[in-house]
């Protein structure tokens, strides 16, 4: 374990002598139906040809033939870790072509709903990866804190993944005292329970050793493909739609863009980690400040009909920039809805920056991608 | 194509940003995009995302090409519209690599051809489809 | 009746018979261990990971391996198209009788061996080569680009470990003076400082040489978190892929039965075999404890950390330990002949 | 010297790694036994939906204004309604819904303005054809009423008692495949018999697919007869 890990040299590509190695769409470093057309030089990846569409569902199309309130379930269902943030760009696009006043109550449970479902995927990312670097243990543990914020939001919403939450104007139904509470312990629990992920994981050699300088991703790399997100912030640009394009309460909230030079897999994990302490530092703030008062704007109109133009409204997802952009015709149903995913534009650079690297290491930056191939496909 | 930020080629048109969600438009002319991205990609733009519109009334297909600034948080949104029954436009992969990805989600759902792209085979839908489902037009 | 009984005693007693029945005997041992083995991985993995693990067949899950070893015997035996039939059969059966070979040799008691063999442990070396050359046939004749690239894996990481192993295995052969595992077991009698491990003045790095010998076993027997010949998430199963059915059974068999010979050997020539610290309890007791315990150990580490990468395994082995196995060795021989030079 | 600061560090974190996983292995576990062991189930919990019947009359309190059908994103809910003698608004005769589409997004539920569906707390639906996922609402609620007490269900969705549910028991899955036991009293029984529905028993199939109206091609108890079959027969249901 003494100096750097092996970089393929040059030399070691050069006389090729390949075979294509497919990697799913039944893979178990996949996470879900992606497929990769892997052009291998014995370990080494030549080219990694990422093959989409196995899970398309064409939500776009669903939206043109639908109300806005008929859509909004479809937008829980797109990256179904991040319902929240999705939800929330939704009905903000149509709060912000309609004109419609949100109460700051329901704005700040909007915050605080969505910095959970943020906390909640992130752990599922961090034991899905440690999966595909071969650590079984850290997922049951992530999903056993990942429990406690689901039993929280079922409690509020009724359901435990695709919630379906925030309606144009406010929410559905207002917090109780038991979901406060509830959260102010997750909480208390949580802060504890990241310090042991540090030194189980984070400080682990074996886990070092995985990640530090593997599949280096650098900003301009980021910036050509329109990688956001963890994985730009792991390439030390400080990119957080929250602060770009400020949305809801986050500008009444302290909270910090946690970003690492290094665009290394290790920094894109580090961003993470260090994305859940925020979180907690968010939903805190934003309990502290919770005022009183409706969840629900007074006048929505039962029929909703945009004003003719396009709309757009992103905001900051687990993984990274999601943009909904909405062209209406005055009509029910909207013209066009576009679904800008951060997935899409975040795997888009794998072929470009796994070239060269070992099957395991490709494997990792994978992970450390963040995918969620519906997101992708749509 | 020389001149900088306050007013780069393309017309840039500033727009309110809190009822939009961006802050700067342009409607260019289809042989412009490529110099267009072009200029973003001098500002330090980052290619958002790249979709399209079917105007069938209006016998049009619009292209819409969306950036985002990765340091200033600015989004400029390029437009540009094609005839419905020749909808071609040049690509602009060679720009921005990321919108070859894009491009060919477009030309699945829109039958927008790229010209000079790349690889247009199917993205999202099936590798045999010949259909362009977003098509105003189409039906299942 | 007596006299038969004694009759038969003697009988079985006579060679070629007693080591029959002993095999039989180790066979029997061996896929007890193998089937619960896995019960108790599964249990201990259910443990750390803070979940209750098989319940439902039987009492605990207890019959949890007897229904898998129904299940896997009923499977069909599939032979990909374009395999080698025959080495794809074979390799199940290489891997898994050199492990019996080597039990033979241990003594799991005072006298309780079925082969007394002075060089018992030459043995165990020489046959243990023979399980990665049968797990790389078995991954070749899969025909599978996994396959064959956890069989390339293989075979340069046990190339790797082998070197490590063996100078271990012949510092502590130089320590003791013989190759005969019974004998290396009676000179550690007596408390457990004249356990080989605690014998620093014979050789103060004895702690690291045991390390390194652990983490060589766990290598050679590719477990976690050096399992590249699996590999699940990167390589599907590895060597494995195209087994079903009783031929990776036989597989999954052959890892467990060689855990239990490497942790048997670490007891033998590091935790003074059947000798016990304190009295108490028969030796075979103190054997079998001392061993499941490094077996649990082994389970451990599995559910602790995560793979380690391909080349990071290689740099392991090359450039730490096979340098620091080497240091030990130079040791521990200038410690027996300088002194003896001197005097 | 680095290197072997490095190699200690290093072996360090693992002894860390290996002590907090044993710390973990002697605690308690946290997963639940499922089915020996289940959840409550929490109060806003979106199951499928049902109707509400009016306490004192025991009809259902839908009138059949088809909000929530064309509130529905999926097309799920069809519902009929016939204006009885001497009523004044019209009384639900049959409502369809179709499961195997419905994403449970609620919103039926939210533009009732009379309160007159809820989402049941019916949560492990399984089922062997898609037919079982076709049900009308308008006989699942008469089958709870025939199994409940007198006392209907109250038709506020925040007035529903939160009750956890009845341990498993084979017992009480091989009722559940025959016929819906005798009425027991108490709102555990309103509860089991919910989870009782006909439709979602492997042994209820013979009997909903009668319900399924009259075959027109002689398929309709092919398992691909699909769910619109069952408007066809709204004409049986009185």
């Amino acid at each position: 374990m003494v100096g750097a890990p092996i970089a393929p040299h040059p030399a070691a590509i050069a006389p090729k002598e390949t075979f294509v190695l497919n990697l799913g769409p039944q893979h178990p470093a996949t996470h879900g139906v992606l497929r990769i057309k892997m052009t291998m030089d014995g370990e080494y990846v030549d080219r990694a040809e990422p093959v989409c569409g196995y899970i398309h569902r064409m939500h776009e199309k669903m939206g043109e033939n639908r109300t806005y309130a008929q859509f909004l379930p479809n937008t829980g269902r797109i990256d179904y870790l991040s319902a929240m943030h999705y939800t929330h760009a939704f009905v903000s696009v149509v709060e912000r072509a309609a004109g419609i006043q949100v109460p700051p109550r329901a704005e700040f449970i909007r915050v605080i709903t969505s910095e959970l479902n943020r906390i909640s995927s992130h752990l599922v990312w961090w034991g899905a990866f440690l999966l595909d670097l071969g650590g079984f243990t850290p997922l049951l543990y992530a999903f056993e804190d990942r429990e406690r914020i689901l039993d929280l939001l079922e409690g509020i919403t009724g359901a435990r993944l695709t919630y379906c939450y925030y309606r144009f104007g406010g929410l559905c139904n207002d917090v109780d005292d038991t979901f406060l509470e509830g959260t102010r312990q997750f909480i208390a629990k949580m802060r504890p329970r990241l310090k042991m992920y540090r030194a189980l994981v984070t400080d682990n050699i074996i886990l070092r050793k995985r990640l530090i300088g593997i599949g280096p991703i650098s900003a301009e790399l980021c910036r050509r493909y329109g990688a956001t997100g963890p994985v730009l912030r792991g390439s030390g640009v400080t990119y957080d739609v929250r602060k770009a394009e400020p949305y809801s309460v986050y500008p009444e909230l302290e909270f910090d863009v946690p970003t690492f030079p290094e665009g290394d897999s290790m920094a894109r994990y580090l961003v993470r980690m260090e994305e859940l302490a925020q979180s907690l530092r968010i939903i805190e703030q934003a309990l502290g400040k919770l005022p009183s008062g409706p969840v629900m704007a007074e006048k929505v109109p039962r029929v909703l009909k945009l004003p003719a133009g396009d709309f757009c409204f992103a905001v900051e997802a687990a993984r990274g920039r999601f943009m909904v952009r909405v062209v209406s015709d005055n009509k029910e149903v909207p013209y066009r809805v576009k679904l800008r995913t951060p997935c899409l534009s975040n795997l888009s650079l794998f072929e470009e920056a796994s070239r060269g690297l070992f099957l395991a290491d490709a494997l990792a930056l994978l992970g450390s991608l963040d995918l969620v191939i519906p997101d992708i496909d749509r | 194509m020389n001149e900088t930020v306050p007013n780069p080629a393309p017309p840039l048109q500033a727009v309110d940003y809190r009822l939009k969600g961006y802050h700067l438009e342009a409607m260019v002319a289809p042989d412009q995009v490529v110099p267009a991205a072009r200029a973003m990609d001098e500002q330090g733009f980052s290619l958002d995302t790249i979709t399209g519109v079917d105007w069938l009334a209006q016998e049009q297909m619009e292209v819409v090409y969306d950036y985002f600034h990765p340091a200033r948080g600015l989004r400029t949104v390029v437009r540009a519209r094609i005839p419905r029954d020749q909808p071609e436009i040049p690509t602009i992969s060679g720009v921005f690599p990321g919108a070859n990805w894009h491009e060919r989600e477009t030309h699945d759902f829109f039958g927008i051809r790229f010209l000079e792209h790349p690889d247009l085979s199917p993205f999202l839908l099936p590798e045999d489809a010949d259909f362009h489902p977003l098509r105003k037009d189409y039906t299942a | 009746m007596n006299a038969l009984a004694s009759n038969a005693a003697a009988f079985l007693d006579a060679e070629p018979w007693r080591l029959l029945v002993w095999l039989a005997a180790l066979l029997g041992f061996v896929a007890l261990n193998a089937a619960y083995l896995v019960w108790v991985e599964r249990k201990s993995a259910g443990r750390f990971q803070r979940r209750p693990g098989p319940t439902e067949v039987g009492p605990a899950g207890l019959l949890q391996p007897v229904a898998d070893g129904l299940k896997l015997m009923a499977k069909q035996l599939v032979v990909p198209a374009g395999a080698d039939s025959a080495l794809f059969r074979a390799a199940p059966l290489m891997v898994i009788a050199p492990v019996l070979m080597g039990l033979a040799v241990i003594p799991f008691g005072r006298g309780l061996a079925a082969l007394d063999l002075n060089v018992g442990l030459l043995m165990i070396f020489a046959l243990g080569s023979i399980n990665v050359m049968a797990i790389m046939l078995g991954a070749w004749a899969s025909r599978n680009k996994y396959s064959l690239m956890a069989a390339g894996r293989m075979v340069s990481q046990n190339i790797a470990y082998e070197i490590p192993m063996l100078l271990v295995v012949t510092t502590m052969a130089m320590v003791t003076g013989t190759l005969d595992l019974n004998q290396i077991v009676a000179q550690q009698a007596g408390a457990f400082w004249h356990w080989n491990l605690f014998r620093l003045w014979v050789n103060p790095l004895m702690p690291v040489t045991f390390l390194i010998y652990y983490a060589c076993m766990l290598a050679e027997t590719n477990r976690a978190p050096f399992d590249m010949a699996e590999a699940e998430s990167e390589l599907v199963a590895g060597a494995y892929t195209e087994y079903a059915g009783m031929g990776f059974g036989v597989f999954f068999m052959a890892e467990y039965a060689n855990i239990v010979l490497g942790c048997s050997l670490a007891t033998v020539l590091f935790l003074g075999g059947w000798h016990s610290p304190f009295g108490l309890l028969p030796g075979l007791a103190w054997f079998l404890l001392k061993m499941y315990f490094l077996v649990f150990s082994v389970i451990w580490v599995r559910w602790t950390f995560p793979r380690t990468q391909f080349y990071v395994l290689l740099n392991l082995s090359w450039k730490i330990l096979i340098p620091v196995s080497l240091l030990t060795l130079i040791l521990s021989a200038a410690i027996i002949k300088i002194p003896k030079a001197l005097s | 010297m680095n290197a072997l600061n490095e190699i200690y560090s290093g072996f360090n974190s693992l002894l860390v790694g290996l002590r907090i996983t044993l710390g973990q292995f002697f605690k308690p576990g946290v997963t639940v036994h499922y089915p020996r062991q289940t959840l409550k189930i929490p109060r806003r919990y979106r199951g499928h939906i049902e109707l509400v019947a009016n306490p004192e009359t025991g009809k259902p309190l839908c009138f059949a204004c088809k909000l929530c059908e064309r509130a529905c994103p999926s097309d799920c809910i069809s519902l009929e309604g016939v204006k009885l003698e001497g009523d004044k608004r019209k009384t639900v005769a049959s409502y369809q819904l179709d499961f195997t589409k419905c994403s449970l997004c609620g919103s039926c539920v939210e533009v009732c303005r009379d309160g007159a569906i809820r989402f049941s707390r019916d949560y492990n639906l399984a089922g062997v054809a898609k037919e079982a996922f076709c049900m009308d609402l308008v006989q699942r609620l008469r089958e709870q009423l025939a199994a409940a007490t007198p006392e209907a269900p109250s038709p506020k969705r925040q007035a529903q008692p939160e009750i956890p549910h009845p341990r498993f028991s084979p017992a009480l899955a091989r009722a559940r495949n025959d016929a819906p036991p005798a009425a027991v009293p108490g709102p555990a029984a309103t509860v089991a018999a919910a989870r009782m529905t006909p439709a979602f028993g492997a042994g209820s199939m013979d009997a909903l697919l009668p319900r399924l109206g009259p075959p027109a091609t002689g398929r309709a108890a092919l398992p691909d007869a699909h769910c619109v079959g069952a408007k066809q027969g709204e004409g049986s249901i009185p």
